[in-house]
């Protein structure tokens, strides 16, 4: 299994739907099941190959300077683990009874899945561009997916002005980079960038800085995020708040850590600050909003500014701390809005207000649902507890007070605006009736729940400490990457 | 060329460019958008760069232009309500806020320069590039060596590229979708129904001898592939809308369009199974031929159809998309306008 | 093929297409209404660009790309002339009337197919 | 000035003049035309990365010393990519415009607070 399958078979999916589209719904309702089973197949194999034993796949067969290497390793195979997660379940959901989705919106759906598998593995700049670029337009249009939807539509606009503007600032830093050094593949540029002096090296640092700030949605840049993200259907809000910001999380690790080492001790701690603005944004304007999908939004903002600490604290136990948050969000976060879809639907309307008395006629969603939130807002035995008391303990490792003390802040924000909502579901009588209705989302949400309590059971084990080492020292030690990709 | 003539255009693209943004008159900006592009493209070729010089004169200043003024006049058929597409808007003297983001953007560009500067204004090569330039003939039997990099050394950004349009394509037709063709223009007059039938079989054949000679010469699936789509415009515009409509179902255009996507990734797919890797070209058993014949550079014609197919019809059914006319345009009150 | 008068000839019919190309400019600037106007662009193309394209047609070295190019001119003759017409066309039935019409068959025309 | 810089100036002048037009424009027209113009100017840019003066095309048989030809194939994908979005943000102002029925940015603000 070489790393390109993994990228080719949600792309041949992709490229196939269109010429079924006039067979029968069955075959084309195969044929997605089909793929997606094998993408899913394919991430859990690439993440386990690339964990084990680092492999590289040189397209073409010419060597990493001159064609384009595509690389697995300890640092993709999470996210491929978290991709396949999100993809495979935001793909079982789409086939719930109550909403019918047609062909397209698989289309898209394994088109974005192929552009952030390819996110993950390839080890080339401008590769990496290329298939950002598909994965954002990808995102654009699940945004809007629902046409028929102002809101959409215009969320969709927003994001790929600000998408747009990000995606020039990275072509601008790749092509400073390709000014300087010569070459384009990631560990080639930082052997070349180690004997350069400050400058050229400054400038496209800060234009990925922008680039990266921009299409994740962190602080100063964060205006499109809330809107996309509350605007879209609630499984594509999901899937976005869940796998598709992280991989921009993974691109700022996978860049400022190899590319940009030399600039170690400028950049860090300002990923730590913009981490720090966005995690008080995030959950002072979360409290703010009476509209529940715009709230998990603002508190999706909120948790990138954890992940964004993490990253900044620059060492292996941030590092690690931040990606096991990631999970920890994308499991929560991802239960959280599809739960809030259901109550919503159910409802008939997204303002918190309204939503009196749904605990008693759903209860086992509610409880669902004050579950993730519990993670979330990290009651102590709970995952989220776990990462953020990392996080904690890594930025007091590095002597940053501040940080730490806002992370502690954003619990007691956060348990605010939670209890808000979780008040006003078990206030009040249920008035329309007990739903018995378990629909694919319904499955799916359990079996994030089930995530969530297993990724609480996971620090119970010395392994997973000793695994989450690995992790920390590959990122830590780059020069590993570099002897995989440079062989001649 | 003569470092004041150079200079001249270089003024002239400037000044095309300021005068697309401060025109009143959205058309007459893009109009100026459109020159913009032209230039453009002539500075590209005077940059040593003729493969990219059509691309941008094919794609940026005839395609999108085209698309530009589809979606202008369908944001004017709706009339009813106010229509603020011609909002006039004196640009001087500049607001405060626009002054912000005056000095913004000139501290944008400052920054910018700046990264340049320590360089020298001289382009490094590089391992790769020299490695393109002494070899690409030999490893690849291309004449064209952009064409050797963009389909063999890295193919995989083409693959990349070629979803970035069917992503857009897809997203197009799902944003346009419960919408219909408008079938009642008839076209234009005799004498240039009559003149163009004479003209869209050269430009088929242009397009074809693109794309069939994208190894030898400047050109390649792509540009021959938007020519191509260039030449449904034309039947749209002169024979009406609904000609080619009639004629050719959009789900052609669709199994085109994925038909050629999936020759691409099978083509690339025969080099994995030799063991040579993704999108390998000789060494996967592609004879290579003589550099400089026709029948030469192994399997990067073969690729350059499979792109040009693909962006033909991909972009045209994205122009008869944008062409059709939406009905029940959306359900629910926009947001209230103040 | 480079002899002097060829040169000679090849740079008059440069300059023949500049002064061409010139006029047009000045005349879109400076007529007054859209088919006056649209007079004067055509000139643009059918003066300045053909006699430029002859001239750099016998300047080039192999008959090939004089080939190639005497190809372009001949698609300019075919195309400038169809573009013009359905432009002025187009602004005919759009209701711009030309400035001091003493003339309007065209309008007689459409106007008999309307009654039909 | 050398060819080089002129066009390095050239491109972060265009450049800044689109990013100010998509941050001033009222009308979506003409932030998509600011758009338009970055995406042209930074072509532009990556172009004049590989350019090596007196170069002469990247064909062969080479006439001389080439000019880079890696930069040629990022400008077409750029292109590509560039027309996508562009084609894609005209799609959205139809849509919006016929959700809105105007174009003004001030008057679309649906999703503001």
């Amino acid at each position: 299994m070489t790393p390109v399958l993994v990228i080719l078979i949600p792309l041949t999916g992709a490229f196939l739907l269109p010429l079924l589209q006039f067979l029968s719904r069955k075959i084309i309702v195969l044929v997605v099941c089909l793929a997606g089973g094998l993408s899913f197949l394919g991430n859990i194999w690439g993440a386990c190959s690339g964990w084990l034993r680092p492999t590289v796949h040189l397209a073409g067969g010419w060597p990493a300077h001159i064609g384009i290497a595509l690389i697995h390793d300890p640092l993709s195979s999470p996210f491929l683990l978290l991709a396949a997660l999100g993809f495979g379940s935001v793909l079982i959901c789409s086939f719930d009874r109550t909403e019918k989705f047609s062909w397209r919106f698989h289309v898209l759906l394994f088109l974005s899945w192929a552009a952030v598998n390819g996110i993950l593995s390839t080890g080339d700049l401008f590769n990496l561009y290329v298939f950002y670029e598909i994965f954002s337009v990808s995102a654009y249009l699940l945004v809007a997916f629902s046409t028929m939807e102002w809101q959409a539509i215009e969320a969709g606009f927003k994001y790929l002005v600000f998408g747009t503007v990000g995606a020039m600032f990275f072509l601008f830093g790749t092509t400073y980079l390709f000014l300087f050094t010569g070459y384009l593949n990631m560990a080639r540029i930082s052997e070349a960038l180690m004997s350069e002096p400050g400058l050229p090296v400054f400038i496209p640092a800060a234009c990925f800085f922008i680039a990266l700030s921009i299409k994740t949605g962190a602080f100063p840049s964060h205006f499109w995020l809330p809107d996309a993200h509350s605007s879209a259907k609630s499984l594509v809000s999901a899937l976005l708040s869940g796998v598709l910001v992280m991989v921009s999380i993974y691109v700022f690790i996978r860049l400022f850590s190899v590319v940009f080492i030399v600039l170690k001790p400028l950049v860090f701690p300002l990923m730590l600050g913009t981490g720090s603005l966005s995690l008080l944004t995030g959950h002072l304007m979360a409290l703010r909003q009476d509209d529940i999908k715009r709230l998990l939004a603002y508190s999706t903002v909120a948790h990138l500014g954890y992940i964004l600490i993490g990253l900044g604290c620059a060492s292996a136990a941030g590092f690690n701390a931040a990606i096991y948050h990631a999970f920890n969000h994308m499991a929560a976060k991802m239960g959280l809005f599809l739960t809030a879809g259901i109550l919503a639907s159910h409802a008939g309307t997204r303002k918190i207000s309204e939503l009196s008395g749904l605990g008693w006629d759903l209860p086992f969603v509610s409880i669902l649902f004050v579950l993730f939130t519990a993670v979330l807002v990290g009651v102590p035995p709970l995952n989220g507890f776990m990462s953020k008391w990392y996080i904690t303990l890594a930025c007091v490792e590095r002597n940053q007070a501040i940080p730490a003390l806002l992370i502690i802040l954003g619990t007691v924000i956060s348990s605010g605006y939670y209890l808000r909502i979780i008040r006003r579901l078990f206030s009040g009588k249920g008035t329309q009736g007990t739903s018995k209705d378990r629909g694919a989302t319904w499955y799916v949400v359990t079996l994030m729940g089930v995530l969530c309590i297993l990724l609480s059971l996971l620090p119970l084990f010395p392994v997973f400490t000793d695994t989450l080492h690995i992790l920390g020292n590959w990122i830590m030690d780059i020069s590993m990457y570099k002897d995989l990709v440079m062989i001649p | 060329m003569n470092p004041a003539l150079t200079g001249f255009i270089f003024l002239l693209l400037i000044a095309t460019a300021v005068s697309a943004c401060l025109m009143k008159d959205i058309l007459s900006s893009v109009i100026a958008l459109s020159v913009f592009g032209v230039l453009l493209s002539i500075v590209f070729s005077i940059l040593q760069a003729p493969d990219v010089a059509l691309t941008q004169a094919v794609i940026n200043s005839g395609m999108i232009t085209s698309i530009f003024l589809v979606a202008y006049s369908q944001t004017m058929k709706v009339r009813s309500g106010e229509d603020n597409t011609r909002v006039i808007k004196t640009y001087y003297p500049f607001r405060t806020d626009e002054m912000v983001i005056l000095f913004i953007c000139i501290g944008l560009g400052f920054f910018l320069w700046k990264g340049i500067v320590p360089m020298g204004f001289s382009s490094l090569s590089g391992d790769a590039a020299n490695h393109y330039i002494n070899f690409a003939g030999v490893e690849t039997g291309a004449s064209n060596i952009v064409a050797a990099v963009l389909f063999d050394y890295r193919g995989f950004d083409t693959l990349g590229e070629i979803a970035v349009i069917f992503t857009t394509v897809t997203g197009i037709s799902i944003l346009f979708e419960g919408s219909r063709y408008h079938r009642s223009s008839s076209g234009l007059s005799f004498i240039v129904r009559r003149s163009m039938a004479f003209v869209i079989p050269l430009i088929i054949l242009y397009a074809s001898s693109i794309v069939l000679m994208g190894h030898l010469s400047p050109g390649g699936g792509f540009q021959g592939g938007t020519v191509l789509a260039t030449a449904s415009i034309c039947f749209c515009v002169v024979y009406g809308s609904s000609f080619e409509a009639a004629r050719i179902h959009p789900w052609i255009k669709e199994t085109l369009e994925s038909t050629g996507c999936l020759f691409f990734a099978g083509l690339g797919l025969i080099g994995l199974c030799t063991g040579a890797g993704f999108l390998a070209n000789g060494a996967a058993g592609f004879p290579l031929g003589t550099q400089g014949t026709f029948i030469s550079g192994g399997s990067i014609p073969l690729l350059n159809m499979a792109v040009g197919m693909k962006v033909g019809a991909g972009l045209s059914s994205l122009f008869y998309s944008m062409v059709k006319i939406l009905e029940a345009p959306f359900e629910g009150i926009p947001g209230e306008v103040e | 093929m480079n002899g002097p008068v060829v040169r000679l000839i090849s740079f008059s019919l440069m300059t023949l297409g500049v002064f061409f190309s010139l006029a047009s400019a000045i005349g879109i600037v400076r007529f007054p209404d859209v088919y006056t106007r649209l007079h004067a662009g055509t000139k643009a193309l059918t003066g300045g660009a053909l006699f430029i394209l002859f001239g750099a047609a016998l300047q080039c070295g192999s008959w090939q790309a004089a080939a190639k190019i005497l190809l372009i001119a001949g698609f300019f003759l075919v195309t400038n002339p169809i573009a013009t017409h359905a432009i002025a066309r187009a602004c005919y039935r759009h209701g711009i009337l030309p400035e001091p019409a003493h003339l309007d068959h065209y309008g007689k025309t459409l106007k008999r197919r309307d009654l039909k | 000035m050398t060819m080089s810089s002129m066009s390095f100036a050239a491109a972060i002048i265009i450049f800044c003049t689109g990013f100010f037009t998509l941050l001033t424009g009222r009308n979506l027209f003409r932030m998509v035309i600011g758009i338009s113009l970055m995406e042209g100017a930074l072509l532009l840019f990556i172009i004049t990365v590989g350019y090596v003066p007196g170069g002469v095309p990247p064909l062969l048989p080479l006439k001389g010393l080439p000019v880079n030809p890696l930069p040629h194939a990022f400008t077409l994908t750029t292109i590509v990519i560039g027309a996508s979005h562009i084609a894609l943000a005209l799609a959205f102002v139809v849509r919006i415009h016929s959700s809105y029925k105007t174009l003004d940015v001030e008057k679309i603000r649906g999703l503001r607070e």
